[in-house]
C-alpha cells in the first residue's frame, strides 16, 4: 500500500515516455505534435500529483469549516494556465504543419529532409 | 476507494496513450486524444483539482478536437508506415522510464501532508486569502494576485501563440472579396441538417450564460477567465458549425476577433497601469478602492475579464484561421 | 450505492475505450469517444456526490453542454471530406470498414 | 427520515447503473456501428436519466439539485444531436447496415 502512492509518478514516467517516443520514432508531424501533447499532459499530471493532501479538498474555502485541509492551490494555477497555453502552442505547430503540407506535399520528415537535399 | 479509482482511471490512460501513438489513422488518434483529454479531466477531478478540471473540460471537449480535425482537413490522413529506429527509440525510451521511476522512489507518497511543496508558501496562500483577498477560491486569488505577473505573462504567451497561427495561416477577412464570395457558396456547413440546426440554436444561449457563469462566479467555485474564455469559444464554434463560416464571421468580424484577442492582455496590463498610477505597484489592486480587499476584488474581476477576452478571442481566431484555410 | 454506480461507469468507460481501440471503423471510435464523454459527465455528477462537494457539478454541466461539439465537427469533417477529396477518407474507410 | 425516498433512489440508482453497464456490454458486442450506436443511445438517455433522477432524490431541494436537471436536460438534447450527426456521417461516406448478422453471424 505504500507503494502505492507512487503509482501516479510511475504513470507520469511512463506516459512521459509514451509521449517522447512519438516525437523522436515517428516521422509524421501532426502524430509528432500528440505526442508532444501527451508528453505535456505527463507534466500536468505530475504537478496536480503533487497538490493532493490526504483527506483534504478542492481549495475553495467552505464557510463555516473548522480544520477543513485544502489541496495546494499553488500547482493548480500553474497548470490551469498551462492547458490554454497548451493547446494554443499545439494550434501554433499545426499551423506549421499545415503550411509544411503545403509547401512539401508531406506531412512525413524524413521526406521533406530528401526534398531539402534534392533542391 | 478514491485512490483505486485514480489507479483504474490512470490505468486506462496509459492505454489510451499508446492506442493514440500506436494507430496509423490519424483521425482514430485525434478521436482517442478526445477520451485522453476526457480521462485526464476525471483525474484531475479525482486528484481534488476543481479548477484544473474544468479547464481541461472546457478545452478538451469540443475546442481541440475541433483544431485537430481542423488541421487534419488540410493534411493527410494516414500515416505512412515507418519502422526505421524503432527499436533504439524504443530502447532509450525505456531505459529513460526505468530512471525516472526510479528517480520517483524518493518522492513523498502521494497526499502526503508534510510533502515539501505542502510546506513552503501553499499554507500562507490558504490563511491569508480570506483576510487580504477575502473569495474563498483561493485558486483565483493566487492566480489573480498573487501570482498576477505570471498570469499576464501567460496571457501574453497564449495572444503570441494566436497571432502566430494567424501570421501562418491568415484570417479570412484579409484574403480579400473574390474569396469571400467563394466562402459562401463553396463552403459546406451544416445548414442542411435539421436536427443539429434546432437543437444548436436551443443551446448556444445556454453556453454563452453558462459561460458567463464560470467567469464571473469563479471567485466562489470553479472557474476564471481561462476557462470562461475556451466555453464562449466553443459556444461560436457551435455557431459557425450550424450556420456557417460566413454567418459567424459577420458577427464577430476578423477585425473584432483581432481587437478582442488584443483588447483582453490590455485590459489585463491597463489594470496593472491604473494601479501604478493611483499610487501602487504594478498589478497591486489594493489601492483600485479605498477598502483594499474590495480593491482586490474589482482587480481580479477585471483581469480575469481581460483573460476571458483574450482566450476567447484567441481560440475563435484560431478555428476560423484553420477554418478558412480549408476551402 | 455512489460507489457501485460510479464502477458501473468505469467499466463502461472501459468497454467503450476497448471500442475505440479496436474500431474497426472510424465511426465506431466516434461513437466511443462520445459515450466516453457523457460517462465521464455522470462519473463527475455521482462523484461529486460521494465526495460530499456538490459545487463541482460545474463541471459535468460543461461536458453536457459542449461534448457534442466534437461529433458535429467530425460530421462536417466528413462532409467536407466527400465533397472535395473522396480519395482520403475513402481510403482509410476500405482500410477501416472490414477491419484490418 | 424519509427512507422510501431513499429506498427509491437507491433503485434508480442501481437501475441507472444496470442500464449504463448493459449499454457498454452492447456498445462492445454488438455486430455492426448501427446496433452499437442502439445500444449506446440507452446508456446516454435511460442510464442518465435514472442515475441523475437518483441523485437528485438523494440532494433534496437546492442548487445542486438544479445543476442535476440541467445536466439532464443538457445530455437529453445533445446526445442524440451527436448520434443523429455521427449516423448521418456514417450514411453519408457508405457505411451500410449490416443486415447479414440476421441470417448467419460473421465470420470472427
Amino acid at each position: 500500500m505504500e507503494l502505492l502512492g507512487l503509482f501516479n509518478y510511475w504513470i507520469f514516467a511512463v506516459l512521459l515516455m509514451v509521449g517522447f517516443y512519438a516525437v523522436i520514432a515517428k516521422p509524421n508531424m501532426v502524430k509528432k505534435l500528440l505526442g508532444l501533447s501527451i508528453f505535456q499532459a505527463a507534466v500536468f499530471l505530475l504537478y496536480i500529483t503533487m497538490d493532493k493532501v490526504e483527506g483534504g479538498t478542492a481549495p475553495i474555502i467552505q464557510p463555516g469549516a473548522v480544520d477543513q485541509l485544502y489541496s495546494n492551490p499553488l500547482p493548480q494555477v500553474l497548470i490551469l494556465t498551462a492547458i490554454v497555453v497548451g493547446i494554443s502552442t499545439t494550434a501554433l505547430g499545426l499551423a506549421i504543419v499545415v503550411r509544411i503540407f503545403e509547401a512539401y506535399g508531406t506531412i512525413e520528415e524524413d521526406e521533406t529532409q530528401q526534398l531539402d537535399i534534392e533542391e | 476507494m478514491t485512490v483505486l479509482f485514480g489507479i483504474f482511471l490512470l490505468t486506462l490512460l496509459v492505454i489510451t496513450a499508446i492506442g493514440i501513438v500506436r494507430s496509423e489513422n490519424l483521425f482514430a488518434a485525434v478521436m482517442l486524444s478526445g477520451i485522453f483529454s476526457l480521462l485526464m479531466a476525471a483525474n484531475f477531478f479525482i486528484l481534488d483539482a476543481a479548477d484544473v478540471a474544468l479547464t481541461e473540460a472546457a478545452v478538451g471537449a469540443g475546442i481541440s478536437t475541433v483544431l485537430l480535425l481542423g488541421a487534419l482537413a488540410l493534411t493527410p490522413m494516414q500515416e505512412r508506415r515507418n519502422r526505421a529506429g524503432r527499436w533504439v527509440a524504443l530502447g532509450v525510451v525505456t531505459l529513460t522510464a526505468l530512471m525516472v521511476v526510479y528517480a520517483t522512489f524518493e518522492q513523498p507518497r502521494l497526499g502526503d501532508p508534510e510533502a515539501p511543496v505542502h510546506q513552503h508558501v501553499a499554507p500562507w496562500y490558504l490563511e491569508q486569502t480570506p483576510a487580504l483577498v477575502g473569495i474563498p477560491n483561493v485558486v483565483t486569488a493566487v492566480l489573480g494576485t498573487f501570482r498576477g505577473y505570471d498570469t499576464l505573462g501567460e496571457v501574453i504567451v497564449v495572444l503570441t501563440a494566436g497571432t502566430g497561427v494567424l501570421f501562418l495561416l491568415g484570417l479570412p477577412g484579409a484574403i480579400g472579396k473574390r474569396q469571400r464570395e467563394d466562402l459562401a457558396s463553396g463552403r459546406s456547413y451544416l445548414g442542411h441538417h435539421l436536427i443539429p440546426q434546432v437543437v444548436g440554436q436551443l443551446l448556444i444561449p445556454f453556453i454563452l450564460l453558462f459561460a458567463l457563469y464560470v467567469q464571473f462566479h469563479g471567485e466562489y467555485g470553479p472557474g476564471g477567465g481561462f476557462q470562461a474564455g475556451a466555453i464562449f469559444a466553443a459556444g461560436f464554434i457551435l455557431y459557425s458549425l450550424i450556420a456557417g463560416e460566413r454567418e459567424a464571421l459577420s458577427i464577430i468580424s476578423p477585425r473584432a476577433l483581432m481587437a478582442l484577442m488584443a483588447g483582453g492582455a490590455l485590459l489585463y496590463g491597463g489594470v496593472g497601469v491604473v494601479c501604478l498610477l493611483l499610487g501602487g505597484s504594478f498589478l497591486d489592486y489594493s489601492v483600485l478602492a479605498s477598502d483594499p480587499r474590495t480593491g482586490q476584488q474589482w482587480g481580479i474581476l477585471a483581469i480575469e475579464l481581460g483573460v476571458g477576452i483574450s482566450v476567447a478571442g484567441v481560440l475563435l481566431a484560431i478555428y476560423h484561421a484553420f477554418a478558412a484555410r480549408g476551402r | 450505492m455512489y460507489v457501485l454506480v460510479s464502477i458501473a461507469i468505469l467499466v463502461t468507460m472501459v468497454l467503450a475505450l476497448v471500442r475505440a481501440l479496436l474500431g474497426p471503423s472510424v465511426y465506431d471510435r466516434v461513437l466511443a469517444v462520445n459515450m466516453f464523454g457523457t460517462k465521464t459527465a455522470l462519473l463527475i455528477a455521482v462523484v461529486a456526490f460521494l465526495f460530499g462537494r456538490p459545487d463541482f457539478l460545474d463541471l459535468a454541466l460543461a461536458y453536457a453542454l459542449i461534448n457534442f461539439i466534437g461529433v458535429l465537427a467530425v460530421l462536417q469533417f466528413f462532409q467536407n471530406a466527400s465533397t472535395q477529396s473522396e480519395a482520403n477518407v475513402d481510403e482509410a474507410l476500405d482500410r477501416h470498414r472490414d477491419g484490418r | 427520515m424519509a427512507s422510501w425516498l431513499d429506498a427509491l433512489s437507491y433503485l434508480l440508482l442501481l437501475g441507472g447503473g444496470a442500464f449504463v453497464l448493459i449499454g457498454g456490454i452492447g456498445l462492445l458486442r454488438m455486430p455492426d456501428l448501427y446496433t452499437r450506436m442502439h445500444a449506446a443511445s440507452l446508456t446516454d438517455t435511460m442510464g442518465t436519466l435514472l442515475v441523475l433522477t437518483g441523485i437528485m432524490l438523494q440532494a433534496g431541494i437546492s442548487l445542486a439539485t438544479i445543476k442535476l436537471a440541467a445536466i439532464g436536460l443538457f445530455l437529453l438534447l445533445t446526445s442524440p444531436t451527436a448520434t443523429y450527426a455521427l449516423s448521418n456521417a456514417a450514411l453519408m461516406s457508405g457505411v451500410r447496415p449490416n443486415a447479414q448478422w440476421l441470417d448467419r453471424r460473421p465470420e470472427p
